[in-house]
């Protein structure tokens, strides 16, 4: 089973601590009575107070964060600030309460037929793939920006590096890494910025491989209501949030950039 | 705090605002926990119309001061897909139901209206005479005229209550509301969103995929106090007041102006239960005026 | 960034919104720095009329959502007390002075235009058919017809550029502006407040003085957006834009969607400076665009 | 003079201490550059950043405040929590920046004719009395909600103090102190709630004693662009920011309640 059912109601963890890993800050809050998420899954996160009057009077919407980690009446996050809801997070101060919603959408499944899982992430797309490792333990494939921005690797095992820059690991895209390594028995677990998974679905595509894909995309809900989260499938447009995040690469027609 | 809506009897005066809940996908987020503890005491559906709709090219959805500007483009299965797939699941929740309709000519709508009326599961429809994401929305709900025809089109079809749902993209919403009254509406609702746009904070080009969008949230609050306030001076039936609602505070302004029950829309997107939120501000808020009254 | 605003020579593109900035209440809290450093390219001055107004009864403002809703009701000295008194000081402005009229007839609109075009140290002139906060503010603006017959009235009277001022509480604010071109108006301008409401937190009576008031600010950002858009696609004429404008960004989205010069307004009550900083963000916004356009 | 220009700039300073005094709090922060106020003067404030998204979606606006101590370079505020902007003013922290604008209005003149000086504040509207007082000096009456207010009483001099519900000094209203003391040869400043400045308004006007209030009203720019700080007086509506805040009683037809 992929998913875990959300609590009806947005709960109030409080802030434990909030540190850099990395270019990244990582978030620890309390989540009083909720429930073990599956891998791939996310929530809506929100402070409690002073949740706006930021860049443009923003934040007003919750935000989606996949989890990092999870133990018991404990979330970790990592956070990518761009823009004023992740930055408003990343200057929490412990004891701050914070809105929860979740855990929410589909995560990723077991990989069929005896396949091996391979891990391919994108810079803040590793998040998912954390949880994801420590349950389906498999090879990770991670590519950042810069060595700044991979030191978040070192939260993963068995991982093969790969930097913009070439400032850490090897000098260019994951997805070349990603070719050498793909073959007829590996299934792909992959998340990252759109370009990325969009290279993904396309090498995945061409050599029939199965791949599942954490999407990412602009929300307003989280849950369902407001079907703004919407990519292209074969079947039409699909809700991310509720019919994803993770998806059959097959059956997108195409990684939206926005 | 039970209220009726013409005739729909309602547990406390606080529904869902048409696009802003889909019950269907909040089961499938929160289980059955929706049907036990449903925040609204009605469900007004999203807007269905005849052919089914992709809806708008994404990106559907811009974040703006203080609220949320979408161009969904009205999804939906369409009047067969929904009487077929949607109906019986919605007909599982505890609150009365009412169906949204839109239609992009009165013959369209007055199929809608038949075909949706004669099913036991609705207590009563909504006319989206008034959605500003695509073409047609606009226009009838902007002219008297054009809704009065409507109206008097559709009226004949059914005995169940009639809402229509005007949009706040009008000289005079108040001149609409009284030819939807005239022409024998039993209720109308405002507001719908207003019409907006955004750029892409890179590119500069139109950020929605459908280039403007509809102005939701507390940006629009104090502009849907004023119009329900007019609107509710000019007609004798129940308004339905909605337009940036958060709080208790919020529903009591709108019923003060006039409004005889409240709508949560986009709030629900920050809070699933918000309606049930309200709902209970709201009482909490009209129990301490009486005792303050000394009543 | 010297721009022309039909034929109006202007250093900059930012002006400010009439009403939103009193230069002579400045000298008097700032001195002469306010002409010193004045902070727009042009002074369009608060609206005027006929007779001398006193204004709404207090209290006139309500913060919104990321907004301000003002009921001010145009206070004014009138035609007379403005020439006299007013007209004198504003000409050591540094910059061109654009005056803002207002009549309840076309008649007075016809005898203001002409008292006021006569002046040289007036170089344009701003027909305020739009305001919300006095009963007949709506109705002019709101109708084409009635909006091209005013300007067919007061064109002759001047060769002086008219820009017309449009309500953005109208079905077809575009259509409006089709017909003031057509009548011969040099310009457009908006948007002009939209008509709001709020309720006194604790009495639950209306809080403004007026009822109701119009609201401003970041809240009507997206909406003013989107009708200066589409307004530019119906119009050859200038578009002065504006509605929310706090930052270059927000300028910039202006005039990508079609306006030729951007009005600040509201921002201004919090940074006095505003206007001079807006066309410094936008200067160099346009400037890095050019680069990186390898221009 | 009692009046001293702003710079034609909303400036910069930065928060130094903010500490209780009393139900109060006391909001310390740096005047970069900012010229000496006249007693009676006020300035705009706006913290720089988070200056939003409190209660429904506020402040947007900046608040007026009359200042409470200035010396080169430095400025106090005292401040009474009643929603959204006091409240973020009030939970500043010490290095946050905060925007300044002023000084602003006029304020109060020296007594005509030799009369004594009488001080009368209540509540929060002691505060210009404190810089008044340092330069004209005159004994005070200050009327307080109880004694958790009236400990802000210990901060002028020569002060009768009382309070509403008895707890410190008098039990009962400032104006009862007021009418016992007003002779033909005092000239009276106040500031306080809009009821005890009507009160005094009326107890001077039936005597003929010159008074000097101090008003409030809600202020959108606090220069005199917006018109909405307007208060009713003989020749017509005046604007608070730039005409006042300090106005001859004699001129008032009222005192606005709000
Ligand atoms: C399922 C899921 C999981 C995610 N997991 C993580 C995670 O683990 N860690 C993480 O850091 N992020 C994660 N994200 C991304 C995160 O949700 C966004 O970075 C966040 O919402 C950005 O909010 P912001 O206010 O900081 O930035 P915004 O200002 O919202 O900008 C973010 C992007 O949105 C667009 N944008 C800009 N302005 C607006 C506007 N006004 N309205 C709408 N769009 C705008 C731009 O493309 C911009 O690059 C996830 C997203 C999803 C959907
Ligand atoms: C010249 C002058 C000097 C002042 N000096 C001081 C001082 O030294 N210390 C001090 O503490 N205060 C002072 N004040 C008062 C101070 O400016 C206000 O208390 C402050 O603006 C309140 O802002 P707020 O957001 O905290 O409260 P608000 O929510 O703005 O509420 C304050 C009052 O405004 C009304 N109100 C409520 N909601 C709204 C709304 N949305 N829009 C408009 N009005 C609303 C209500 O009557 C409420 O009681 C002074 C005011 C003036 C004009
Ligand atoms: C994402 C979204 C989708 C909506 N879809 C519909 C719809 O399908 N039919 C309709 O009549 N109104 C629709 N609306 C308008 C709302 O019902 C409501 O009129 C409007 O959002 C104002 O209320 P609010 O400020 O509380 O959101 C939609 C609004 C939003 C934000
Ligand atoms: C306090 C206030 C007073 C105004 N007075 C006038 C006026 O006298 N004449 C006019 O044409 N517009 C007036 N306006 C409207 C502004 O010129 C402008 O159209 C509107 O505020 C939108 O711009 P903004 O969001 O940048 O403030 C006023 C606006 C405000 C907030
Ligand atoms: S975020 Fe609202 S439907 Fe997906
Ligand atoms: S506060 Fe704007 S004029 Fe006084």
């Amino acid at each position: 089973m992929n998913r875990t059912l959300a609590p009806f109601d947005r709960r109030l963890g409080q802030v434990e601590a909030v540190d850099a890993v990395g270019a990244y800050r990582r978030l620890r809050c309390t989540d009083p009575g909720g429930p073990a998420p599956r891998p791939g899954q996310f929530y809506m996160l929100a402070m409690a107070e002073r949740w706006g009057g930021g860049e443009d009077e923003r934040p007003y919407l919750p935000r989606a964060f996949s989890y990092l980690r999870w133990d018991a009446g404990r979330l970790e996050f990592l956070l990518e600030d761009v823009g004023p809801g992740t930055r408003r997070l990343a200057e929490a101060r412990p004891g701050e309460e914070i809105w929860l919603l979740g855990p929410l959408g589909a995560g990723f499944t077991a990989p069929r037929d005896g396949r091996a899982p391979l891990l391919v992430g994108g810079g803040i797309g590793i998040v998912p793939l954390l949880p994801l490792q420590s349950e389906i333990p498999g090879p990770a494939l991670l590519g950042f920006r810069d060595a700044a921005h991979a030191t978040a690797g070192a939260l993963m095992e068995d991982v093969e590096l790969c930097t913009d820059d070439g400032s850490a690991g090897h000098h260019g895209l994951v997805t070349e890494l990603l070719g050498a390594r793909l073959d007829g028995h590996v299934e792909i677990y992959a998340c990252g910025p759109p370009a990325m998974l969009e290279a993904v679905r396309l090498m995945t595509g061409e050599r029939g491989v199965p791949a599942q894909l954490a999407l990412e995309s602009g929300m307003a809900c989280g849950f369902g209501a407001c079907f703004g989260c919407v990519v292209p499938t074969a079947d039409g447009y699909v809700r991310v949030c509720v019919d994803g995040p993770v998806l059959e690469a097959a059956r997108l027609e195409a990684v939206p950039a926005h | 705090m039970r209220t009726d809506l013409c005739g729909i009897e309602l547990e406390h005066p606080v529904i869902n605002a048409s696009g802003t809940f889909d019950a269907i996908a909040a089961i499938r987020a929160f289980g059955d926990e929706v049907l036990e503890r449903f925040p609204f005491s009605a469900f007004v559906s999203k807007t269905i119309t005849l052919a089914p709709r992709q809806g708008n090219p994404p990106p559907r959805l811009w974040e703006a001061a203080a609220g949320l500007i979408n161009s969904i483009g009205l999804p939906n299965k369409g009047l067969d897909g929904y009487l077929e797939h949607d109906l019986p699941v919605l007909a599982r929740l505890p609150v009365p139901l009412v169906v949204n309709v839109m239609g992009f000519t009165r013959e369209e709508v007055a199929t809608l209206v038949a075909a949706v009326a004669e099913r036991d599961e609705v207590a009563g429809l909504e006319l989206n005479v008034s959605c500003p994401n695509v073409e047609s929305g606009l226009i009838m709900g902007a002219d008297p005229r054009e809704t009065a025809a409507l109206v008097e089109r559709v009226r004949p079809l059914t005995a169940k209550p009639l809402i229509v749902k005007l949009t706040p993209n009008a000289t005079d919403p108040a001149a609409v509301a009284e030819a939807a009254e005239g022409a024998g509406a039993d209720a109308v609702s405002l507001v719908n969103t207003l019409r907006g746009m955004a750029h892409h904070p890179r590119t500069g080009e139109p950020w929605l995929g459908a280039g403007t969008g509809g102005v939701s949230g507390p940006a629009v609050r104090a502009i849907a106090l004023a119009q329900v306030a007019q609107v509710a001076e000019r007609v004798t039936i129940p308004v339905v007041g909605m337009g940036g609602v958060e709080t208790g505070a919020h529903a009591a302004a709108l019923l003060r102006a006039g409004a005889a029950v409240v709508a949560v829309g986009t709030e629900s997107f920050r809070d699933p239960r918000a309606g049930a939120r309200v709902a209970a501000e709201l009482d909490e808020l009209l129990r301490k005026e009486r005792v303050s009254a000394g009543a």
